[in-house]
């Protein structure tokens, strides 16, 4: 963290700390409530680990790296594109079109993860490994879903500030996939 | 936010990206070192995710709450990857 | 009182207060038997008495939120109950369905019969016409305030309120469904007993601290209303996969050993944010209201929510713990603390803060109220120390060195007698709470004119 | 000044949520439900005298002193394994021989012990008990009870 101890004008003239934080309160207490259950889960996922390491690096193995890579550049285009979408009123609806499309082909590529694995005969109570993929990426996923959702409304009825709160929920669900997706899919 | 800095953090978020797949596929056996730079750049992600995209950047108090528990997360996911 | 209508919540309060009553009655002789096994045993055998104690506890804390709504959602939505009768007519159901609960489980009547004899699931025992004249009374009762509400103003707090009772109601149709699959039977089972405790009744208990915030501290409505959303989002968000916690040993699936261990890991956080609410929300109230005693059973509800659902609930919440505590004195200890704390405490605070605007004598008999509260707090305090006690050296007696449950149980006599030590002094207070409701005493402490808050 | 937060994204936002985690249940549910039907329980060995068994636990409020698969009252022995305890799991004559005894000589009026009512039930409601605690017995509880105490 070197960044410079510039002093940000805007705390000058506050007088709660609240006051700084960018967008609303409450996606952030929703935001921080993902990150617990997410990191609750993810280290419990290394935490059971630690019983077995073998058994999970040979579950992993049948996992699909590349389809777990090419979903992460997948989501931050798609955050990237949601972004813009908040801060150019005009073209709101081409920019966050184009944040679902991508949000629809993660879910493309999940899905035809999650059948393969099927085709294998692998489920939930297949193995410790697999019961905490399913949840994590099921529940990650669900999110997503959430997220197209919640765009799709806000595509309907616009209103700025729901957009920004959109825009920061399907952030989060970025921020929860670019720390979910190494730890299961890579780390061995 | 300007929209260069948004693009700025999307293309450091690319770079990143691509970083962890090269390495995966150059040394996808490799163990400790290799754990502990995935999940540093797992963390340099996250932490461009929450400062720009999310906007932490102007909120220098929350970004350094959020920036302690990302050390404090992966840290112990390092430790915990090491007992096993 | 404001709105002539309130005054309905009068009777179903006087209705809770006495079923209270016979609540802590029961459970002092179940706690006797503990004591002295033989007690009673031909005459009234202890799941009997259990049942008592444990239905009354349920209805009369329905009571006292249905009392609680009928009080609350006049001033909120400033017009009339829309219909009294109706109200009125509700109440007596709910009383002559209860009769018929006290009469058929103590005399064993129609034993074995679908429609009038007791059903024997934990807590739903209720014999079907009883359930069927619950969710009646229940529905009327959902008319009546969801016209008044629409009629009126809508708050955030009738809002959550309205929210709670609805899906508290919905849930309990569960109980008509019962499977011949004892795992499916249990995991249906929790949909009303977890998704009311830890989900639906939150909400209830949420809402009506806000409005006790609202009006005892004068802090602003809309900080009060931020306040509540925060707290029932959070409930809700944690809750209802939380119900995984009871999913570990029934015969569902692994996984939610998982799902329940790290969800309702984070139940600790609508307690804790209720009991930052009420203290902050005091801290920074200019007002000074004069109901003391109401003030202090508010914050002390939040208080002992936090630790008796929050605290006593994560120390065996995680599976692999819950492995060996599970149906453990430990559970008895959580048990109670939690539902003293939550559902008991916030109902007898509503109470306090209602009770002398119904009877239009402003604050009276507090100092008796609060020596009430020191004395059920201190009782139920001391009851959860010595269960969690008991119920730890049962885990390790029974779970991990195998010894058999009635040996282990004869070991622990000296902790079931202090329990009932506790108990006593828990029944005193509910007794003397009750009496400082209801005597015809004016004002003990302050001579000021009262204020109709 | 902006607004740290505002009434409306408060509400949307609990309410969307909650939406979102009954969804995530009920699809959990069914899920569970399956697995109870196809894999924790014998559920094609669910004979008309389990479930008969069954309300002969529940009329007489049994729970309420027992606890069955840790849920219950705490007051006497857990019941799941009740049959593995007393070691008659694969013979149903002699769970019901054993069962039948016990309920004879109850209540033991043995001064200073807990005591359990005579329920008088008929030898076919006692039977059906039986099949009803054998069944219990193989339900897969993910390895619960730690032992044969319960």
């Amino acid at each position: 963290m070197n960044q410079s101890p510039a002093p940000v004008p805007a705390m000058a003239e506050q007088d709660h700390p609240l006051d700084s934080l960018p967008g609303d309160l409450m996606i952030w207490v929703l935001i921080v409530s993902e990150l617990l259950v997410f990191g609750a889960g993810l280290l419990a996922f290394l935490g059971v680990r630690i019983a077995d390491p073998v058994a999970f690096a040979q579950d992993q193995d049948s996992l699909n790296r590349v389809a777990g890579a090419v979903n992460t550049i997948v989501l931050i285009s798609s955050g990237y594109l949601a972004a813009r979408a908040v801060h150019s009123p005009n073209k709101m609806r081409l920019w966050l079109s184009g944040s679902m499309v991508l949000g629809l082909v993660f879910l493309v590529v999940k899905w035809f993860e999650y059948t393969a694995k099927a085709e294998l005969g692998i489920g939930i109570e297949t193995s410790q490994f697999f019961t905490f993929y399913y949840l994590l990426t099921g529940f990650h996923a669900m999110h997503v879903v959430a997220g197209l959702v919640i765009f799709a409304l806000i595509m309907r009825w616009p209103n700025p500030r729901n957009l920004e709160g959109a825009a920061m929920f399907w952030h989060m669900v970025d921020l929860v996939w670019v720390l979910l997706f190494p730890i299961i899919y890579l780390v061995r | 936010m300007t929209q260069s800095a948004l693009t700025r953090a999307f293309l450091t978020l690319l770079a990143l990206s691509i970083g962890t797949t090269l390495l995966t596929e150059l040394r996808p056996q490799a163990g400790m070192g290799f754990v502990a730079l995935v999940l540093l750049l797992a963390g340099l992600k996250a932490r461009v995710i929450l400062m720009d995209y999310l906007g932490l950047r102007l909120a220098p108090m929350w970004q350094r709450g959020f920036n302690a528990f990302l050390v404090v997360f992966l840290l112990t996911g390092l430790g915990l990857y090491l007992a096993g | 009182m404001k709105y002539q209508t309130q005054k309905i919540a009068y009777w179903y309060f006087l209705a809770a207060m006495i079923l209270f009553a016979v609540q802590v009655s029961g459970g002092l002789i179940a706690g006797w038997i503990y004591v002295q096994p033989n007690f009673l045993s031909e005459l009234m055998p202890f799941n009997i008495i259990r049942m008592l104690h444990t239905n009354s506890l349920v209805v009369w804390l329905l009571l006292g939120f249905f009392g609680a709504a009928y009080f609350l959602i006049p001033e909120e939505a400033e017009r009339e109950i829309h219909s009294p009768m109706i109200a009125y007519l509700q109440l007596i159901i709910l009383l002559v369905g209860t009769l018929g609960v006290v009469v058929t489980y103590v005399f064993n009547l129609f034993h074995g019969n679908w429609f009038l004899g007791m059903e024997g699931r934990e807590f739903i025992e209720q014999p079907v016409w009883v359930k069927v004249g619950i969710v009646v009374a229940a529905l009327m009762f959902l008319y009546n305030v969801t016209m008044t509400v629409l009629k009126g103003r809508k708050t955030a707090i009738t809002n959550v309120l309205l929210l709670g009772l609805w899906g508290l109601a919905l849930l309990f149709l569960f109980a008509f469904y019962n499977p011949e699959n004892l795992a499916l039977d249990k995991m249906f089972w929790w949909y009303i007993v977890h998704l009311w405790v830890e989900g639906t009744w939150e909400l209830v208990m949420a809402s009506i601290l806000a409005y006790l915030m609202l009006k005892m501290t004068g802090v602003d409505r809309e900080i009060i209303e931020k306040w509540l959303y925060i707290i029932v989002a959070t409930a809700l968000f944690s809750g209802i996969l939380g119900t995984g916690h009871h999913y570990y040993w029934i015969g569902t699936p692994g996984y939610w050993q998982w799902i329940g261990s790290i969800f309702s890991s984070l139940e600790v956080i609508p307690f804790f944010a209720m009991m930052a609410f009420s203290f902050v929300m005091v801290w920074k109230g200019k007002r000074d209201h004069p109901n003391k005693a109401a003030l202090l059973w508010a914050l002390g509800a939040s208080t002992v929510a936090f630790f008796g659902a929050g605290v006593w609930g994560f120390l065996h919440t995680l599976h692999g713990v819950n492995y060996y505590t599970h149906g453990t004195q430990i559970t008895a200890a959580h048990g109670h603390l939690a539902f003293f704390g939550a559902y008991v405490s916030m109902n007898l605070a509503i109470f306090s803060y209602a009770f002398p605007i119904l009877r239009g004598r402003d604050p009276y008999n507090q100092v008796l109220n609060m020596v009430s509260f020191w004395l059920m707090t201190g009782g139920m305090a001391f009851m959860t120390f010595v269960l969690t006690f008991a119920g730890t050296v049962q885990t390790h007696m029974q779970r991990v060195l195998g010894e058999n449950f009635m040996d282990v149980q004869e070991g622990l006599g000296l902790f079931y007698l202090m329990r009932w030590g506790s108990g006593a002094a828990v029944v005193i207070g509910a007794l003397l709470f009750i009496y400082a409701q209801l005597a015809p005493r004016r004002e003990v402490i302050s001579q000021g004119t009262g204020e109709e808050a | 000044m902006r607004e740290v937060m505002t009434k409306t994204m408060a509400r949307n936002v609990f309410y969307g949520g909650s939406l979102f985690f009954i969804v995530v249940f009920l699809i959990l549910s069914a899920q569970s439900v399956s697995h109870i039907k196809n894999k924790s329980t014998v559920h094609a060995e669910l004979t008309e005298s389990v479930a008969k068994g069954k309300r002969v636990w529940e009329e007489n409020a049994c729970i309420n002193c027992h606890t069955l698969m840790g849920e219950g009252a705490y007051f006497a022995p857990e019941l799941q394994n009740v049959m593995a305890r007393w070691g008659v799991e694969d013979d149903p004559e002699g769970a019901f021989d054993v069962l039948q005894g016990w309920m004879e000589a109850m209540p033991t009026g043995i001064e200073g012990r807990r005591q359990m009512p005579q329920f008088n039930l008929t030898e076919e409601q006692v039977r059906d008990l039986a099949n009803f605690f054998l069944w219990v017995n193989k339900i897969d509880a993910q390895g619960w009870p730690p032992n044969e105490a319960g």
